[in-house]
């Protein structure tokens, strides 16, 4: 089915952003928000319209122009929609547009308003490309520029050099995933070459897949792989995503959670009918994906930065959507993707709040008490951080769930997998309440001069949070176990995946109940700790004696919090930037040092240069004759 | 055969000493004598028409040139004599100058051709340049041209 | 008797080598110019070497070419050696190391 | 006879454009010099509708000089190169007190070297362009004539330049000497022979070195930072572009077309020359200071890429070069335009310092720079992506995965410099103050004119691959 609706979704933000180049300085900073939410709103309007159209198994396609021609190989421009991208688009749009909408709130005292929109809007240009996309060098094409765009947003506030840094850093780290990527895309078109398909389409590829090669097959999707981690924060490219915390709150909250970071499992899911020819790529992304999920939850638990914390969490969920790929079940990892992008918006939007209300403030040891003073911001993210713990009956419980029963129950699960997962969970509800209870609950810890200037945002930015925040409830609701709407709307596209009908029996009111139990645990473990004023005595002596009656809470503090505590720092402190920041920055170091050695060759010396050539010369008729 | 040494010794005997004079001048004296010994060369391979182009225009429009700059930069400092770096270069050139040798010594043609007596004269350099190589003939006055303008750009007086 | 071409062949081999070390070696930016004229003269004489022995003409109406470009190139050289000296009142390549790195 | 002459008709269009020039030049006062650029201008411009109209003219003078689509489109390269070049020179040439008759003469005359070299089917006549425009742009390097710089860069270049002649002449000679013949065609016919293969090779490498060293392949290239940075902007804008174009057009139509039979001698030599050139260009810019100079060693980087082609071969590989020199030649020409635009009177404002907050004080210049950055780092859709996706996918289609690995790395090492310049445009403060639109129209033209180009061929890309195919097509 063709349409020329599609184009009209990439190219209205386009638009805007253009104009908001040349001519948000003269406009005024208030006009350059609106006009640039309203295309966003524009493009979540066509993609609803789009929804309504697409029957599950239906594609629609809009072609533009031939992009690249020469016999025989042909790529176009051409936009493809199927359920898949339907779902992308509607959180691309729609939480896109929540995110401009509480951003004219959030950057209206900033200088640079038009220039962040603009930016803004070549990026949700750029995303929709991406899922548009309906061959893989589109795809690329997407996939570099929102790459760009996060740099430039990230570096937004370049006063700061850290900004700038990370900026650099999350778009070399990107770089380095896209390396694998472009090789995997030509070992891919040589391969299809090979089978007489000179094509990168996605149709092509789909029909050609059954004949690759196996061993080109796993190699191919390695690379792919590869290119997902550094785009989806995986390790061990994930170090730029915390970094990438420089840039303005709403940027975080829709690049670096519910969007950008989501395009390596959208790859996957896309390409998942190379996957499931690579059991071993597969099995790879499994280990990955929940060696990630719990090392960054790990990591979480002992950030201060109200932002970091989200940060890890990002990566940690990131790394389920990926362990739910791996096992093969590609529809549970785009439903958390998709209930992901509501919860997280949402607590980065709330956290942003937050930070607008404490006047730039990201440390939570000097936040507390908010809870009055920020009611609207308090109740969405309470909502959100139950929607993260994966309390029912929030989207996160089903989505979460739906992840941990297939790590157990799929063909490719086992039991190391599922526990990983589990023990996640109770990390993450464990962190995201000490954040929630450091943040909201006890007495303020900010000094008076903060305290006094303390007021809820406006509404421009609590409206978004109160509508991601009913949508964390929502959003869930689209896989009841008695009426699942999701696993038929996307079968067509990821293949069947239901555990109940394959694999061992399972226990599923079992799981539920382990699962839903381990997060109330952290909950409750969180509440205990942090919940009362009495844990946080590391500011003050005063809080030390008060401490002193409660001699369980010692006992329980040297058998379990002190050592987990000392690993969860270990990790964050030493482990996280020595080892593997410091291996990212250490290939830039070496190449840097062997730069400025080189460099010394060039002496300036024209007989030294007429050397070299003499003796090039040499060497090449020595190499001649020598073979 | 023994004209052939002669010759051959002289070339080599003069272009070293282009290279190993350390007064510029006496390495322009050497380079005339090289290029008027390599004239001869050329008639003993029957070039006649080249051996005089040789002597007018190396010999004669080149070198002076090359002494009239000498004499109007007149640098008069004898340059030093770096036995490292001349060691390296040498033994760089020798490597060069024996790969050549090795690559050159088994030509293809051995026999020498039969020619006409009329061979390298004039008439004959005449009638091939303007009929095969009339356009490199009309190209190379383009270089000339080149050479011209660029030299006076450079070397002219600044406006 | 005439001598073989490999003779010639040889010896015009050598004498380019002769004019790539003054290349290299020397620190007299003129004496490199001239060592430029000896490799190209070491090629004049590979190319009426084997213009006599092939018996055709060819090679030595190329000889004629590369005399012009050697002039061409010998005039513009100097033109450049005197802008240079113009800068600093040096011909030694050492001297010249404003660009470098 | 007359027929003879059509296919030269572009080359001498040229030249007596230059010679109009030159005469102009004597007889216009000092502040109306502006006819000579529209009579340059015209001059290119009616080169490339002559080479168009003929294209495909009967070979001249016994087939040593050729018409065919090859040499028009690489003519059509040189008139719109030379073209931008003289548009981003004039402000450049008034400012620094470079004499600008002969500045604009000379670029014509190397423009006539070029097409000599682009169409000629002989030896010679390739090593008598290859001269002409050398020594011309020996010239050129020299003109900046207050600035000691320039001059040591034209000592440089032409030191290593004459170095080189000496080189590819002797190659001639033994080539000459193997086969008995500098027309391309007699040689190839002789290619079959087993006879005195030794000698032929020898003097193919010969060749090869000399060409190697016309297009910065290391370890020839040390010249290139050193004569790029001290040249005047728009001379290094020609020397990177259309240089290097017309030695790869010998390149091409030399090696990958008539010496086809002797593939596998080369080959290998100019894969590891590929390797090594790239890998330097790339690792040696990260650490420069100067944009300048850091674009010298992106062209080195950008040689190495363009000779993947060649390793590569076969019409694929003549494609991609061909399509990638078009590419090379839009975003460097605009890169090298803006750093033209940042010079003060009599100082180039070529550090990274000086790109300091451009992206405020001139958006159009900042932004016209990241695309050419973003370009040639690889970036799609820009013409740079298309045409590195060809040269890759040549090189693996040829068997040569190890090459397109190298590469892929490379341009990931490439980020980091290409980078830093839209960081300093974008992300500091300071800066020096760049040429406005009001002052510097041509040089604006340029600017506008490249960055169009670049994204043009990155999403439009089809055309100039199809132009590129004809062109190989065309080769006989």
């Amino acid at each position: 089915m063709t349409t020329n609706l599609l184009r009209w979704i990439p190219l209205l933000p386009l638009a805007a952003a253009v104009l908001n180049v040349f001519f948000g300085g003269r406009w005024g900073k208030r006009f350059a928000g609106i006009l640039a939410s309203a295309a966003v709103f524009g493009s979540f309007l066509i993609a609803l319209r789009v929804f309504m159209l697409l029957s599950p198994d239906a594609v629609l396609r809009d072609t533009l122009y031939t992009w690249i021609e020469s016999e025989p190989f042909k790529a176009q421009v051409s936009f493809q929609a199927d359920a898949l991208t339907a779902v992308m688009l509607l959180v691309i749009t729609g939480i896109g547009f929540l995110i401009h909408l509480y951003s004219t709130g959030y950057m209206a005292h900033d200088e640079g308003e038009a220039r962040f929109f603009a930016y803004l809007n070549l990026f949700v240009f750029f995303m929709s490309v991406l899922v548009l996309a309906d061959n893989l060098l589109l795809f690329f094409v997407g996939w570099e520029g929102v790459g760009l765009c996060s740099f430039l947003l990230i570096g937004f506030w370049y006063e700061d050099p850290a900004n700038t840094t990370a900026g650099n850093k999350a778009f070399i780290v990107n770089r380095i995933g896209d390396f694998a990527f472009l090789l995997g895309m030509l070992l891919l078109f040589w391969e299809m070459n090979r089978l007489g398909v000179p094509s990168l389409d996605f149709a092509a590829l789909k029909d050609a897949a059954a004949r690759i090669a196996p061993d080109t097959a796993v190699l191919i999707t390695l690379l792919f792989f590869i290119g997902a981690t550094g785009k989806s924060a995986q390790i061990p490219l994930y170090v730029w995503l915390p970094d990438a915390m420089a840039g303005p709150t709403p940027v975080s909250a829709l690049i670096h959670a519910a969007t950008m970071v989501t395009a390596g499992v959208y790859l996957t899911a896309r390409l998942n009918f190379l996957f499931v020819l690579a059991p071993y790529t597969l099995s790879l992304i499994a280990i990955i994906g929940a060696a990630t999920a719990l090392f960054a939850g790990t990591i979480a638990v002992a950030q201060n930065d109200i932002k970091r914390v989200l940060a890890y969490s990002t990566v940690s969920q990131l790394g389920y959507m990926f362990l739910a790929a791996g096992v093969g079940a590609f529809s549970a990892a785009v439903f958390h993707l998709f209930t992901h992008a509501f919860f997280k918006a949402c607590l980065f939007l709330g956290a942003g709040s937050v930070i607008h209300a404490m006047g730039g403030e990201q440390d939570m040891r000097k936040m507390g008490g908010l809870r009055r003073r920020l009611p609207a911001t308090y109740w969405t993210y309470l909502i959100a951080g139950l929607a993260l713990a994966g309390i029912p009956p929030t989207a996160g419980f089903f989505s979460k769930d739906r992840i941990l029963l297939e790590a157990y129950a799929s063909p490719h699960g086992s039991l190391a997998l599922w526990l990983v997962g589990w023990i996640t969970a109770g990390l993450t509800a464990f962190y995201m309440f000490r954040q929630l209870f450091l943040v909201f609950h006890g007495t303020s810890r900010a000094p008076e001069s903060v305290q006094a200037h303390v007021h809820e945002s406006p509404a421009a930015m609590t409206i978004p949070l109160i509508v991601l925040a009913l949508g964390s409830i929502a959003a869930g609701w689209l896989a009841l176990p008695s009426r699942d709407v999701w696993d038929p709307w996307l079968q067509a596209v990821l293949g069947r995946s239901n555990p109940a009908e394959h694999g061992e029996a399972v226990n599923e009111t079992l799981l539920v109940a382990l699962t839903v139990g381990i997060a109330l645990v952290g909950i409750a473990a969180a509440y205990f700790l942090y919940g009362r004023e009495r844990r946080v005595r590391e500011d003050g002596p005063l809080w030390g004696t008060l401490a002193q009656k409660y001699y369980i809470d010692e006992l329980y503090d040297f058998l379990f919090v002190r050592p987990f505590t000392a690993a969860a720092n270990w990790l964050a402190r030493a482990f996280d930037p020595g080892i593997i920041d410091g291996a990212v920055n250490g290939v830039a170091g070496l190449v840097r040092g062997i730069s400025a050695s080189g460099r010394r060759l060039q002496s300036g010396n024209v007989q030294h240069y007429l050397f070299a050539f003499l003796i090039g010369t040499i060497l090449i008729f020595v190499y001649w004759l020598r073979r | 055969m023994i004209v052939f040494f002669i010759l051959a010794f002289l070339t080599l005997l003069f272009s070293l000493l282009v290279v190993t004079q350390r007064n510029v001048v006496h390495s322009a004296m050497a380079l005339a004598a090289t290029l008027f010994v390599m004239a001869v060369l050329f008639l003993t391979l029957d070039a006649p028409m080249l051996g005089v182009l040789q002597i007018l225009v190396y010999a004669g429009a080149i070198m002076i040139l090359i002494l009239f700059v000498i004499m109007l930069l007149n640098p008069l400092s004898i340059e030093a004599r770096p036995a490292a770096w001349w060691m390296l270069g040498s033994l760089g050139a020798a490597a060069l100058c024996l790969q050549l040798a090795a690559l050159v010594h088994r030509p293809a043609v051995s026999a020498e051709a039969a020619v006409p007596a009329s061979f390298g004269g004039p008439e004959s350099i005449a009638q091939s340049l303007f009929t095969d190589f009339a356009l490199p003939f009309g190209l190379a006055s383009v270089l000339l041209l080149v050479a011209i303008i660029g030299a006076v750009a450079l070397a002219q007086r600044q406006r | 008797m005439q001598a073989p071409i490999e003779y010639y062949l040889v010896l015009s081999a050598v004498l380019f080598a002769i004019g790539v070390a003054g290349v290299v070696i020397r620190r007299d930016v003129i004496v490199i110019l001239m060592s430029i004229e000896l490799m190209l003269n070491a090629v004049n004489l590979t190319f009426i070497a084997f213009s006599r022995f092939m018996g055709s003409v060819e090679g030595q109406v190329i000889v004629f070419f590369v005399m012009t470009v050697a002039a061409a190139e010998a005039v513009v050289g100097l033109a450049i050696v005197i802008s240079v000296f113009r800068f600093r009142q040096t011909l030694d390549p050492r001297d010249m190391q404003l660009l470098k790195w | 006879m007359a027929a003879d002459y059509v296919a030269l008709l572009p080359a001498a269009q040229m030249l007596v454009a230059a010679i109009v020039v030159l005469v102009l030049d004597l007889f216009t006062p000092a502040d109306e010099k502006g006819v000579l650029v529209w009579t340059s201008l015209a001059g290119l411009a009616l080169s490339a509708w002559v080479a168009l109209r003929f294209r495909g003219a009967e070979g001249a003078f016994g087939n040593t000089l050729l018409l065919d689509g090859f040499a028009v489109f690489f003519i059509l390269v040189f008139a719109v190169v030379a073209a931008l070049t003289i548009l981003m020179s004039v402000q450049y040439v008034r400012e620094s007190g470079i004499r600008e008759g002969e500045f604009y003469v000379l670029i014509l005359l190397s423009a006539v070297g070029m097409i000599i070299m682009a169409s000629a089917n002989d030896l010679i006549l390739f090593f008598i362009g290859l001269e002409t425009m050398s020594i011309a742009v020996y010239v050129l390097a020299g003109m900046w004539r207050s600035r000691a710089e320039s001059a040591e860069s034209a000592m440089k270049y032409f030191l290593i330049g004459a170095f080189a002649t000496g080189f590819f002449l002797y190659g001639i000679a033994l080539i000459y000497g193997a086969t008995g013949s500098t027309h391309l065609d007699r040689i190839a016919e002789a290619l079959g022979g087993p006879q005195a293969a030794l000698l032929l090779t020898a003097g193919v490498f010969l060749v090869l070195v000399g060409l190697a060293f016309k297009v910065a392949a290391a370890p020839f290239h040390f010249w290139v930072p050193d004569v790029y940075d001290g040249a005047p902007t728009p001379v290094t804008a020609f020397m990177a572009v259309a240089v290097k174009a017309a030695a790869f057009a010998g390149w091409a139509r030399i090696f990958l077309h008539q010496w086809e039979p002797l593939r596998d001698e080369w080959t290998p030599a100019v894969k590891a020359l590929a390797i090594l050139t790239m890998t330097l260009g790339n690792v040696l810019a990260v650490t420069q200071s100067s944009v300048k100079r850091m674009l010298a060693y992106s062209s080195i980087a950008h040689a190495g890429y363009l000779m993947i082609a060649l390793v590569a071969g076969g019409e694929v590989g003549a494609q991609a070069l061909l399509f990638y020199v078009v590419s090379y030649a839009a975003m460097t020409l605009g890169a090298f335009a803006v750093v033209a635009a940042l010079k003060a009177d009599d100082r180039e404002g070529a550090a990274y310092a000086d790109f300091a907050g451009l992206g405020y004080r001139k958006p159009f210049l900042a932004m016209a720079m990241s695309l050419f950055m973003l370009s040639l780092a690889g970036f799609p859709p820009l013409a740079g992506f298309t045409g590195k996706f060809y040269l890759f996918r040549a090189a693996v289609a040829a068997g040569h995965t190890d090459l397109a690995v190298i590469g892929v790395l490379n341009s990931l090492v490439s980020v980091f410099y290409y980078l830093r310049v839209i960081l300093m445009m974008y992300m500091q403060e300071g800066g020096v103050e760049a040429k406005s639109f009001r002052g510097a129209p041509y040089l604006y033209a340029a600017v506008g004119f490249t960055a169009v180009a670049t994204v043009y061929l990155g999403i439009l890309p089809t055309g100039a691959l199809y132009a590129s195919l004809g062109a190989i097509a065309s080769l006989r």
